[in-house]
């Protein structure tokens, strides 16, 4: 094996981890197990999910509302996370009650930033696509497509995850609420 | 057209959530003559600072004037109907129309036509094909438009409102600070008609038992196991409802006798409550002996028809649009003080958005009781169902100086401010 | 009202499958005067069950009480609407409203009103709030229910239509046993008007042909290559229909001379095999020199408006619930004597599925014919072409004892029976 | 019914875009009326070969019949509705019903019935029963029909736009040569109304502001930077529309005193320019001092209701579907001299496909424009605003020989055409 | 190389085989290759689309209607998936004639379950998200966005689908017909 | 490590190399780095979006307009890609000023030939799937599903596209405009 594939070798096990972290935390949403799903993230997790402005081309740095003040979907710490998940455990959370289907699905995973440069990776920053659909009691339906980033830190031999931001590529909300999890 | 309002018998026809012809004429009738929330001046603090916003199903343009003034022009050219502005916000010298480049000032005043010598001749009236502008109040900072140009202006139609709607404005010191509202709005289609959001702020105070999931998790602004509104002021004795206005606030008959007392509710945030405490502190100065407006008045209402508004925990207005007869899109705005520190804010912003929107633990389920009863309500048998408003019918009473005009809903729980809202509706449907 | 249906001529409008007005009058004489078909008792076999079901557009609930009676109840809250059960299926004592917290009864009565005492000041009148209870008729295991209190009882309603609809659940030996429901009930939307799957169920047999490609691949329960109704029993030699009601079967008149012989078809299956085998000798003592009713009346038909039903290969029920008028959403359930053993139950399970249903290889055909039929039948010159039913026109005779009041086809294949479904539809829009 | 037409004050109202009813009376008095384009013989060269088109809302299936005539069949079972034909294109001896099976030969006539004999007893006229078979028309390769059977001819209602017409169809180099179609249709749908696409084709160049990204990127045929139309030829002194039939050229008006000269653009590709340079050697041959019809009467024009053309740069045909009040099913044939050389086709073909249809860069913001200001003209207030109409208005003269019966827009940019546009649609809306 | 890495990497080689094959069979479906298709089944495959119900959420383990008898969408064996192919191929099949267009996509594989624990794999289970898309005539569109559960057996250099479930997330199912393969 | 997995290895370390080639190129899209999305192909590269016909059963092959003459939704080259990209850049292209939202989604990626057979490889011919949500000021929204075809050539490390075509799966195409990248 040669040094370059060597190094290729690596760089792909990396991806492999995350890649396989990733399906492993969608199966556990799909399978509603949320206090599961609950124990990926990091103690001092940040989940955040922006509005997004319709801005001219030149003010694209503007589209994307990730201000500390700004209006957001989600601002969301593990505490509010965990107060979302035990909410729909009561069982009388009426907005999912019955629970929704879903199928949460991650492609295009990528490694955009990662530390150390060398040896194994303590933390990585990764961005996904991930398209998330949503059914519910007969006919109602919801699709979600969007950019997904985020950040890993090690947790012995897999990931937790310590910074998730989603952009939903909406202006308006084309849903009635957002019970459910990117 | 038939009376879809039993006054007496406190029932409402099903059909009015419904009918598409009832809500052709519902936009006629009531969102073409009654004033609409149109945002804050502080989404547009300098000239040219527009802000793209709606009346019913229609997008208008607030935007500031060189001469400082706030505007609420329709966003639809006098040629062609393009949309002339497709930002939600900016700042502009003008706004330029993509079709044929017609121009119109921040006035709304048509200001350029290309070939205007040539193509027309010069004969184009241009005064006449400005935008059209809607007549607006800017009631300390709250801007508001209608296109009722011969209608009661903004303080005949709030009349004994005001106090209310004013008390939302109120700066938390009591003392003369300004409200600002958080960057951005929240703008989310919920399927339902746009009547339940109206009915659900004028005073629905039964559906509590909907919220059991929010209260047994704790999202109040004490921090985990807290309760959602927080746990300060005191619970009003009963709700206020205008009859000729169909406004109304979910409190506003005050116990007389409570003495003012910290109004606020314990925060998690160290920050938070200091600042609330120091607030207080500066309160008993500016107002001795007065309560807050917020914790008199009660906690929100409605502004008829459509604009939502809560005082206090949190502090926010969401304006329901109507989108088809079973669509509304809603839209929500986040107030704060404006030399609320920025720590605050923050600490702030997050219960508020744990609260409110689309991704709110409590609205969540207002939307699917909502939305599930808006279709229920469809059926050919369900459609020959009134809803019943008994609550409490009867037994409303006049209200007291200083608030005129009023009806007292006779106890905290009770469908008498929603029969107001749907007496409202019909006055001006029957016109 | 013009006239849709030109009985004389053998035409029939185009209108009627795809206009939104004639579509709004189906739901108010159609579907609130007939009986329409719930469910199956084996849904609910337990005091407290329940099974959601629709009638016409609207959402009801098929729930057995404490006194072992199936009830039917419009599952729409009568305080505000909200549905107060969104479950498919269960057991409760209660349906406790998720809006208000309103909750009724098993027999629909409200039971329970949060804050009767003050709120409502003891005042509602709660016997007249409970949930809307449709009259019902369970004959046999079979649940029917409609919104006409006045009109004429589930057997007036059927008529002689009754022995036809029985022939379902007979016993496969003639016997006593009852019939089942298997688990579960396939429900799905196809884009075509309702009336389509009716007509096809009262007495379409010239669309064979539609069918060719099934019949290419053979998917009949005698396994591959075999035909797909399977090959026992005789045909009959003409279809029957119920002008007064509309009703009809695609068989019913039978060769008198036929003699009893073995009734079913061929089954790959060994042990499907053998017992049917053996409910035959049981049968030959059960009912000595008789043919199963299913035999001779016909292997299905259709129960106005929208009751579908197949007696035998498969042997499932669909209600064609409509949906707006180019929409139709399918109910499907699929029948199996109760005492049948498990792998039997288990073969015939996997043949209805291969043919029925929005998966099964006949059905598919059927849905894609409806829907583009509908389709292009709404443009504006082909609106003005009357479909033709002159099929047998006129060659249908009266029939006879023991079936009184219906018209025999004249030929296995003929549109008569389909007149006698479009007669029926227009006698109710023209009333 | 109102009017919504003001001629004299150049004003048309917003309901005509947007309002559902006259939507449906424009498809009974407009497309069942007038004559639609349908495709172009060289799609059909071959007895049996067959191209699925539309007339306004319907399928109808234009196919060349075994003596050679094109005709048009509306595609759509006389039995119950299905459409008879699911490809797009192809050769075929009959088509035969997935339904029933009914079959119809090349000139629609009903030439197969099964089980005629039994089940119709013989007595079906099927005579009567043929698919609807439109009027139609073969003007030299270029297929056009109507509902309209005691109408005008082809000929009457063109009058003197022919030559426009025929213009397209003009060889490069003035010859007898023919025109084909390249292989294939662009079909899209827009979230517009389809009358603005013919308010465009028939004249507006006011527009060529929306265009400004396309010239500064620079499409043309002469390669990057060059202009999109290409730079050949010259502009036209005025438009010319035609009040009774509403059809228009945004061109008409030739400089009398120009000269012919090389009419073409530069092309980038050497094969194209030798190509063009070749035929103008030819055409000045052909047809000594004379200018290509394309060059004197225009770029392009409307053939009412929705027939827009492109005579040159690019050379297409593009036939505006109504699909709803707001949407429009766009189709867009590209056209090629039969005798150009492969190189040739190929290089104009990419041209074409980067000018227009859903991927053309110019095409692209027309029909951003024409779908929100289709949007932002549904509310109740901007309802009440007519378009304004009055550039040019009263500056129109009448045509001069060899157009008769027009009227010239008075200057290359105007909306006098426009105007005749809308006055010819008020008139048969009228009726 | 590392123990570990030696071990991620047999673990990645797995997978990677499961996702080609998979997306080898996608390719199949998507060219109408169906008798190819078909032959990547085991001889005893058994394919199920099951009902999903609308349950309360204490009743979850009632939602996926599973049972042996339970009315489903689809309860096919090799056998029967054949007849589907051969009426499609028959060119009379009205309801996918003209054929539907199709594109099939798969996400999220995971293997959940391999046999034997080490050494080469003989079986596995898998888990993943589908997306199916189809397009028919002119304006049809069917989206269906689900769940699938496979369970593969060795065959030769690749595998075989011994056993499929497939989740779609539906109640009321939103399509009018189910011709195409998940 | 034997032969078999180190041949194994090769051909994934091929595909992985594909794979976050192709995410890498959806992640400029998303951004809307455009110039830099355009670096990325071929100066001799064609870019082919063919109309797709209904057709018989028998008839498939006709069902791709793939003929040099046939109408086509693109039929670009990289000189034409880069003139759709400049006048996105104008910022008054108004049909995509304000500029929409998107998420390109690429799965299912085949690697179906390759060139030489044995050694580096210079050329690589892949299948995939893709799938690209449009998001436009308030409520627009279009869904594009379909197939893509490249052919790559190696450029230094990595590689550069050389043709494209895209199989949307519509016939009438069920958008106003095309003025997304795939
Ligand atoms: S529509 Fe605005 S300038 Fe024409
Ligand atoms: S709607 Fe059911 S209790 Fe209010
Ligand atoms: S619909 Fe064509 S044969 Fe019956
Ligand atoms: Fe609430
Ligand atoms: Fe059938
Ligand atoms: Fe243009």
């Amino acid at each position: 094996m040669t040094a370059t594939s060597e190094d290729q070798l690596e760089r792909l096990l990396l991806r492999e981890s995350v890649s396989e972290f990733f399906a492993a935390e969608y199966d556990l949403l799909d399978r509603r197990e949320l206090s599961e799903w609950l124990a990926l993230f990091a103690d001092d997790a940040v989940y955040t999910v922006p509005l997004q402005r319709n801005v001219k081309y030149d003010h694209l740095e503007r589209e994307n509302a990730l201000g500390p003040l700004d209006t957001a979907w989600f601002a969301d710490t593990k505490d509010t996370l965990s107060q979302r998940v035990e909410q729909i455990q009561t069982g009388v959370h009426w907005a999912e009650e019955p629970v929704s289907r879903s199928a949460h699905l991650v492609t295009n995973v990528r490694i955009v930033e990662r530390s150390p440069e060398h040896g194994p990776a303590q933390t990585v920053s990764t961005r996904c696509r991930i398209l998330v659909y949503r059914n519910r009691l007969e006919r109602e339906v919801d699709l979600f497509v969007g950019v997904r980033e985020d950040k890993l830190r090690r947790r012995d031999a897999t990931w937790e995850i310590v910074e998730r931001t989603v952009f939903l590529e909406q202006n308006v909300l084309l849903a009635k609420n957002l019970t459910l999890f990117f | 057209m038939p009376k879809y309002v039993d006054r007496e018998r406190g029932l409402v026809s099903r059909e009015i959530f419904v009918d598409e012809e009832i809500y052709r004429l519902e936009q006629e009738r009531i969102f073409c003559t009654q004033w609409l929330f149109i945002g804050h001046g502080s989404q547009i603090p300098q000239p040219g600072d527009f802000f793209a916003s709606r009346m019913g199903e229609e997008n208008v343009i607030l935007v500031r004037g060189k001469d400082g003034q706030a505007r609420v022009l329709l966003n639809s050219c006098r040629h062609r109907g393009m949309k002339v502005c497709r930002y939600d916000e900016g700042n502009t010298p003008i706004f330029t129309c993509p079709y044929h480049g017609w121009s119109y000032g921040l006035n709304g005043d048509l200001v350029g036509v290309p070939r205007f010598k040539d193509a027309y001749h010069g004969e184009l009236d241009r005064a006449q094909y400005g935008l059209l502008e809607a007549r607006v109040c800017d009631h300390r900072g709250m801007i508001w438009a209608t296109w009722n140009f011969d209608g009661p202006d903004f303080y005949e139609f709030m009349g004994d409102m005001l106090q209310f709607h004013d008390s939302m404005l109120e700066p938390t010191d009591g003392g003369d600070g300004e409200m600002e509202a958080l960057p951005g709005v929240q703008k989310w289609v919920v399927p339902c008609n746009w009547k339940f959001p109206g009915e659900n702020s004028i005073g629905d105070h039964y559906h509590a038992v909907s919220h059991v999931s929010v209260e047994l998790v704790g999202i109040g602004p004490g921090g985990r196991g807290s309760t959602r509104h927080g746990d300060g002021g005191y619970r009003p004795l009963a709700m206020t409802a205008f009859p000729d206005t169909g406004h109304g606030s979910r409190g506003g008959k005050a116990n007389p006798d409570a003495v003012p007392r910290y109004p606020f509710p314990a925060f998690s945030d160290p920050a938070t409550e200091a600042w609330h405490r120091a607030a207080w502190e500066r309160h008993t100065k500016n107002r001795p002996g007065e309560r807050p407006a917020w914790d008199r008045l009660g906690n929100g209402g409605n502004i008829f028809p459509n604009m939502n508004y809560h005082t206090r925990w949190p502090r926010t207005i969401m304006v329901a649009h109507p989108a088809g007869p079973t669509t509304t899109e809603m839209w929500r705005w986040f107030l704060v003080d404006k030399d609320m520190p920025y720590e605050v804010k923050q600490f702030v912003r997050a219960y508020f958005l744990r609260y409110s929107g689309p991704g709110g633990l409590t609205e969540q389920d207002d939307m699917e009781n909502w939305s599930y009863a808006t279709i229920a309500s469809k059926g050919a048998m369900a459609r020959k169902l009134p809803y019943n408003l008994q609550q409490g019918l009867g037994h409303a009473v006049d209200s007291e100086a200083p608030i005129a005009g009023a009806r007292y809903s006779g106890g905290f729980i009770s469908e008498s401010s929603a029969m107001v809202f749907y007496n409202r509706w019909q006055d001006l449907i029957d016109r």
